[in-house]
């Protein structure tokens, strides 16, 4: 009843906050920059796509290397479990259906990342995409299967190698005199407005994220879904040095 | 270009070393210490450009009111500088240890040190949020690193109360976002003034509560003493020295930016936080038998202090503030380092049974004692010093009862330090004969070297200038805001 | 109108406030902490809304909605997923000790 | 700013008495101390000496403060020899002594911009007094001083007594040179008549001679609080004198411990005046000057004091000091008599005998007969001494003083043998100022366990407690 108060407390101050305050009927400050500049100055089609990454691409990196941290983390935390059996997957039809979807899937999250400048999307959804297709795999075929397909290895470099080609292309704009993350001022073409080639770095670094967010997220799920498998499953056998004291 | 370099190389240096361990060690033994020392370099010379004149690095080359801003000013340039030593020390202490065989904490750790050197310079709220985060996802998991079950559940705890905290920043940054659709801190601080108070209020609060929950000041700092005693050696210098000081720089700027003039009673607020930390820590402190645990509770009462110098909210207060959080780098790094190993080589943190420490391992506690001298605030070393400034600061003021928290806070303090070391020099027996390894003493003994330098330093060359000039040029918002949205 | 908005967002975050405070299961109250970083986000998305508005893509008929708040919001979901990531993986690890995610019952560290 | 520079004649008595209590504890620690232990003395009697000297020779105030607490330093690792815990209480009170000067300090330097030692404004000289006033013992504040001097070891007291007090003094008297101060005049007489009727209860020798400090200190602290050029000179003359005679006093009672084994005056057997001789007569000859007998060094600044005190009309003052005296008198027969001479000649067994075998024993000995020469110097020499301040000393050695001294001495014997009985039992915690002091210890302790209460490690209380502070800081915030 206490807590209930205090949140009620908290709650009424924080109303008292908004409801203080008058909206303004129109976009101010430098959201009607952006609505009125962004074709021509970044020539991307997306707006939210342009802010993240190029009037904010430090934010983006910065949402980038959360992620990577977390995969780290996870990996770190798990990293001295030894797990011996997988789950053994679904039933045949339910392995037919997925292996026939799976090639769908990758390309939808292709056009995702790849679109990213032009229509809602961007590298985070499309590499959640990719993250699924492994996570569909992991469940349907059993966790072994998924692990001898793509090696964590690979998802580790691909991780890594999405984080530094992230970070290239922002140097190329430091090297260009016009600061770190800089699209066209740094020469990337403009193209036309609502082209697939177009937006300068934008596609790049959907790119570049598509490949951390993709590796990043399905290397969370794979270490946490064996790990989870022995500590809630039937086989308890594994015993963990550090346990001990 | 070196304020984006002082993020981005660590960064980068994050991203390559998994590459380098999975395509040949050889490469990550030679590149690390490369990458360490690198990325100490650029955080100094990222401090060095922020002192004089603001330096500014714009990210795509857009201007502030568009884009996000780096801004590297008095302050931002002392924390950087501390930041520098506090992880150069920790990563050096850890090389000398482990080697590179544990490369995901190297990763962490560089991830760490990026978001940190991101949150000290960054110009914009919400990238602020978001380097915190990174630097606190970091921190939970340098904290569980070791992977003990107390580490694990310290981890827990911390990240929980840490969350919250980083949400109510969040909640702050929406509300500024609201009232005035703009998140550079510049454009907000100009705008300020002109808000509704009770807007002003809820976010003076989520910020405060937000950035002391991530501080560790009194009420909020129950995630403090488990954290930073569970984690390994290594990490609790770390955690202890800079971690904490990195929230202190963000109450400070926010604090002094958006509610200088806005708000005044929100200096208010941070001194009773000061107040309260400081005797909280020193009295659970006082009662503690495993020696980091001591230590942690004696940092909360040392952001305490801290806390006092930025609640007094004038030039003479920052720059005690600042000063006193270089100097609690120095002295509590060295002293969790000097401890931590100590309670690893005797394989116990109770300070009961360390008794005659000090005729098995003279170099370390030599130089324990030294660094606790500091911390209690023995004359000529670098805790008197700026805890004298702190008490100028708070009379000029005319807030007498700060004086005298301060005066009896330190007394606390003299009492439990005593403790230890009066174990440590009771003749025992019952240790192995070997002292610890060379690079160890040396970094203990460049600690409190430093301290004693600290120390004398202030009465030969003006460095307390220095830091005054910091304080009032940390006030001065107006240029702040010019030089930032002008150029 | 748009007040009624910010209020349930408001609310969505007290929920998430209580549910963090009042509830013993771990993984409930990471759950609360979702609810609060959703009521935080629903109020930057709100503050993004024009009456009538489109979606922010170019060719655009009509005023568009701020797009600056959609960015933040995308961002800081990554951010608070990651956190949720990291919690729960701490939970498992933190079970794996005491066998059991009652937070009353995990208190081994104290004083 | 110049921290430094070679005092002018006050810090010159107080460097003057530091330097001959030293090298007279440094002769004594001989004697006093084995092995490791010794060696570990001299260095912190050195240490001490160094640090009092900067301290007087400082030119500031934090200067000061800074070198004061160096002092503090020393005495409490010598005191921690002996009782750990006496010696914490004894550096926790210096610490927060210091602290509160430092308050002072910073509104000075904020005040006036310069630190400079002298007399500083009205506001902050409180402050300054109340350090100062721990540091000196007033009576309230006085709490640390018994139970250091009676844990600590001899030479540790006689330095403790002997100059760490005086550096109080010292600074009171730079605080206000030549003003009147009323205030001063009040603490020292409460201070002369509350040490006093302390040092009577005790039957603790140490600690009888440590409530005897803080009764000469009020001594001093009256007569720097006339404000006169006399009073000064009697205050500085007395300090100089007290360190003398009452490092000697204390190392004869040092003796006496070490030679019987025990600090209480009715353990003692009282046959050491014909067992230890020679530390016998040193002691009759501090006895004597610290109870103004003429030509002993006590007498003339004791008659200086009163003088001054007559002179500007201070009645009170001067019949409170008169009182204090006599009392010191009877106090002093006390010591003498039960450590001393109660005993038989024939005693049981002997128990101790001064023998001169080795280096050591006789310089144990030479510490004291270097302070007793001392002693008598600055009563038969007071002509020379005095003119170092400038006055002549005929006026000093007048009959009327003569008399009145030698009245005061004999009605103070007499009224020790008369109520001998009544003495020798001694009381037991007379006054409540410690039961008070670990009252607030007790408040302090049970705060620290509600707070332990407070880390229960559930973290829904930690939260909880979080988001009361929130609201908390929401409903002042919105005040």
């Amino acid at each position: 009843m206490g807590l209930l108060l205090l949140c009620l407390g908290i709650g009424w101050w924080l109303w008292k906050g908004v409801a203080a305050m008058e909206d303004p009927e129109f976009i101010i400050g430098p959201a009607a920059y952006y609505i009125i500049n962004t074709a021509e100055e970044t020539g991307a089609a997306n707006i939210v796509a342009a802010i993240l990454f190029d009037y904010r691409g430090i934010d983006t990196l910065g949402e980038a290397s959360v992620i990577y941290t977390t995969v780290c983390g996870v990996a770190m935390l798990f990293s001295k479990s030894k797990y011996k059996r997988s789950s053994a997957g679904l039933s045949f039809i339910a392995r037919r259906g997925v292996s026939f979807l799976v090639p769908f899937l990758l390309l939808y999250g292709s056009t995702i990342i790849l679109m990213g400048h032009m229509t809602p999307g961007g590298g985070f959804q499309g590499g959640a995409v990719f993250a699924t297709v492994t996570i569909l795999l992991c469940i349907v075929f059993g966790s072994s299967f998924e692990m001898s397909r793509i090696k964590p290895k690979t998802k580790e470099t691909i991780e890594s190698l999405g984080g530094l080609f992230f970070v290239f292309l922002g140097g190329v704009g430091l090297l260009a005199g016009a600061g770190f993350l800089a699209n066209t001022a740094a020469g990337f073409p403009r193209g036309q407005v609502g082209n697939f080639l177009s937006a300068g770095a934008i596609p790049l670094l959907n790119i570049a994220v598509g490949m951390k967010v993709g590796a990043g997220l399905s290397t969370i799920f794979y270490s946490m879904v064996r790990v989870l498998e022995l500590e809630f499953g039937e086989q308890m056998s594994e015993v963990e040095g550090n346990d001990k004291n | 270009m070196i304020l984006t370099l002082a993020v981005i190389f660590p960064l980068s240096s994050a991203f390559v070393i998994p590459l380098l361990h999975l395509y040949g060690s050889r490469g990550l033994r030679l590149f690390l210490p490369i990458m360490g020392l690198g990325a100490f370099v650029l955080t100094l010379a990222a401090a060095a450009s922020g002192f004089g004149d603001y330096a500014l690095a714009f990210f795509g080359g857009w201007p502030a009111r568009l884009g996000v801003v780096f801004v590297a000013d008095g302050l931002s340039s002392v924390f950087l500088a501390l930041a520098a030593f506090g992880c150069g020390a920790s990563f050096l202490y850890f090389y000398e240890q482990m080697g590179t065989g544990p490369w995901r904490f190297y990763v962490i750790f560089f991830l760490l040190q990026a978001s940190m050197n991101g949150v000290l310079l960054t110009g914009d709220l919400f990238n602020m949020f978001v380097f915190y985060e990174i630097f606190s996802l970091a921190a939970y998991l340098l904290v569980s690193y070791s992977l003990t079950w107390q580490a694990v559940e310290a981890g827990l705890k911390y990240l929980v109360m840490g969350t919250v905290g980083a949400f109510f920043i969040l909640l702050g940054a929406a509300y500024a976002f609201i009232a005035t659709k703009t998140l550079n801190m510049a454009a907000l601080a100009a705008s300020f003034p002109q808000m509704p108070k009770a807007t002003l209020i809820v976010i003076a609060a989520c910020m405060v509560v937000g950035f002391s929950l991530k501080a560790g000041a009194f009420p909020f700092h129950f995630w403090l003493p488990d954290a930073h005693s569970s984690a390994i050696t290594a990490v609790s210098a770390l955690l202890s020295g800079v971690v904490v000081k990195v929230s202190i720089y963000s109450l400070i700027r926010v604090s002094l930016l958006f509610f200088g003039d806005a708000l005044p009673s929100v200096f208010d607020v941070i001194t009773v936080l000061g107040v309260l930390s400081l005797l909280g820590g020193h009295l659970m402190a006082s009662r503690q038998q495993d020696i980091k645990r001591l230590l942690a509770y004696s940092t909360v009462a040392q952001i305490g202090y801290i806390m006092i110098g930025v609640g007094m909210g004038t030039a003479t207060g920052i720059a005690a503030a600042v000063f006193h959080s270089f100097n609690h780098m120095l002295m509590k790094s060295g002293l969790f380092i000097t401890a931590g190993r100590l309670a690893e080589e005797i394989k116990t943190r109770n300070i009961q049974d360390m008794k005659g420490l000090y005729y098995h391992r003279r170099g370390m506690v030599l130089a324990f004692t030294v660094l606790a001298a500091a911390i209690v605030g023995v004359p000529p070393l670098n805790g008197f010093m700026s805890k004298w400034y702190l008490v100028v600061a708070s009379v000029e003021k005319r807030s007498f009862l700060a004086a005298l928290a301060l005066v009896f806070g330190t007394v606390i303090s003299a009492s439990y330090y005593i403790r230890v070391l009066s174990v440590f020099y009771t003749p025992g027996e019952g240790f192995s004969e070997h002292e610890s390894r060379r690079p160890v003493l040396a970094i203990a003994a460049l600690f409190s070297a430093c301290c004693v330098v600290l120390g004398l330093l202030p009465f030969f060359t003006p460095i307390w200038e220095l830091f005054v000039e910091v304080g009032s040029k940390a006030l001065n918002t107006k240029d702040y805001i010019a030089a930032v949205l002008l150029k | 109108m748009i007040k009624i908005s910010y209020a349930t967002a408001i609310f969505v975050f007290c929920i998430g406030l209580y549910t963090i405070l009042s509830k013993r299961n771990l993984f409930k109250t990471v759950i609360g902490l979702t609810i609060m970083e959703s009521g935080a986000l629903m109020l930057i998305v709100t503050a993004g809304y024009v009456h009538g508005g489109v979606p922010p893509l170019i060719p655009m008929e009509g005023q568009a909605v701020n797009p600056l708040p959609h960015a933040f919001t995308l961002t800081a979901i990554v951010i608070g997923a990651s956190d949720v990531a990291l919690a729960l993986a701490l939970v498992i690890k933190v079970h794996r000790r005491y066998k059991t995610v009652d937070l009353d019952k995990i208190r081994g560290l104290k004083e | 700013m110049r921290a430094m520079a070679f005092g002018d004649p006050v810090s010159m008595v107080f460097v003057a008495s530091a330097t001959v209590l030293s090298l007279a504890v440094l002769l004594y620690n001989e004697w006093y101390f084995e092995g490791k232990e010794r060696k570990t003395f001299r260095f912190l009697t050195v240490g001490c000496w160094i640090a009092s000297l900067g301290a007087l020779f400082a030119q500031d105030w934090l200067v000061f403060v800074i070198f004061v607490e160096l002092v503090s330093l020393t005495l409490w690792r010598m005191i921690a020899f002996a009782d750990p815990k006496a010696a914490l209480i004894y550096l926790l009170a210096q610490l927060g002594a210091a602290g509160i000067m430092l308050i002072g300090v910073a509104g000075v330097s904020l005040e006036t911009g310069s630190l400079a030692m002298g007399p500083v404004p009205p506001e902050w000289r409180w402050f300054l007094l109340f350090g100062l006033g721990i540091k000196t013992a007033f009576p309230g504040l006085h709490f640390w001083l018994p139970k250091a001097h009676g844990a600590a070891p001899t030479p540790a007291s006689a330095l403790l007594s002997g100059f760490a007090v005086k550096l109080g003094v010292y600074g009171i008297a730079r605080l206000g040179t030549f003003a009147s101060a009323p205030e001063l005049l009040i603490i020292g007489s409460a201070m002369a008549l509350f040490g006093v009727s302390m040092a009577l209860m005790q039957h603790d020798a140490k600690r009888l001679l440590a409530y005897h400090t803080v009764s000469q200190l009020g001594y001093v602290v009256s007569a720097l609080g006339v404000g006169t050029l006399l009073g000064v000179a009697g205050a500085l003359y007395h300090s100089l004198a007290h360190a003398l005679f009452k490092g000697l006093l204390f190392l004869s009672v040092g003796r006496l411990e070490k030679a019987y084994g025990t600090k209480d005056l009715r353990r003692f057997g009282g046959r050491a005046a014909w067992e230890m001789p020679y530390t016998f007569i040193v002691f009759i000859v501090g006895a004597l000057a610290i109870s103004g007998f003429p030509g002993m060094s006590g007498f003339v600044s004791k008659v200086l004091i009163k003088e001054a005190l007559m002179e500007k009309g201070m009645y009170p003052a001067y019949w409170a000091l008169q009182v204090a005296s006599i009392g010191t008198v009877i106090s002093f027969c006390k010591l003498g008599y039960y450590g001393f001479l109660s005993g038989s000649k024939e005693g049981e067994g002997r128990m101790a005998r001064e023998g001169f075998v080795c280096f050591r024993d006789f310089s144990g000995l030479l510490g004291m007969v270097f302070l007793a020469a001392g002693t008598i110097f600055l009563g038969l020499g007071a002509g020379a001494a005095t003119s170092f301040f400038g006055f002549s000393a005929s006026g000093f050695f007048a009959r009327s003083d003569v008399f009145s001294s030698l009245f005061i001495v004999f009605l103070g014997a007499g009224i020790f043998y008369l109520a001998k009985g009544f003495l020798a039992s001694g009381f037991k915690g007379a006054l409540t100022l410690e039961a008070l002091l670990s009252e607030a210890l007790q408040i302090l302790a049970s705060v620290r366990s509600a707070l332990v209460k407070m880390h229960s490690g559930s973290l829904r209380f930690y939260l909880a407690l979080a988001v009361f502070a929130a609201l908390a800081i929401l409903c002042y915030l919105a005040r």
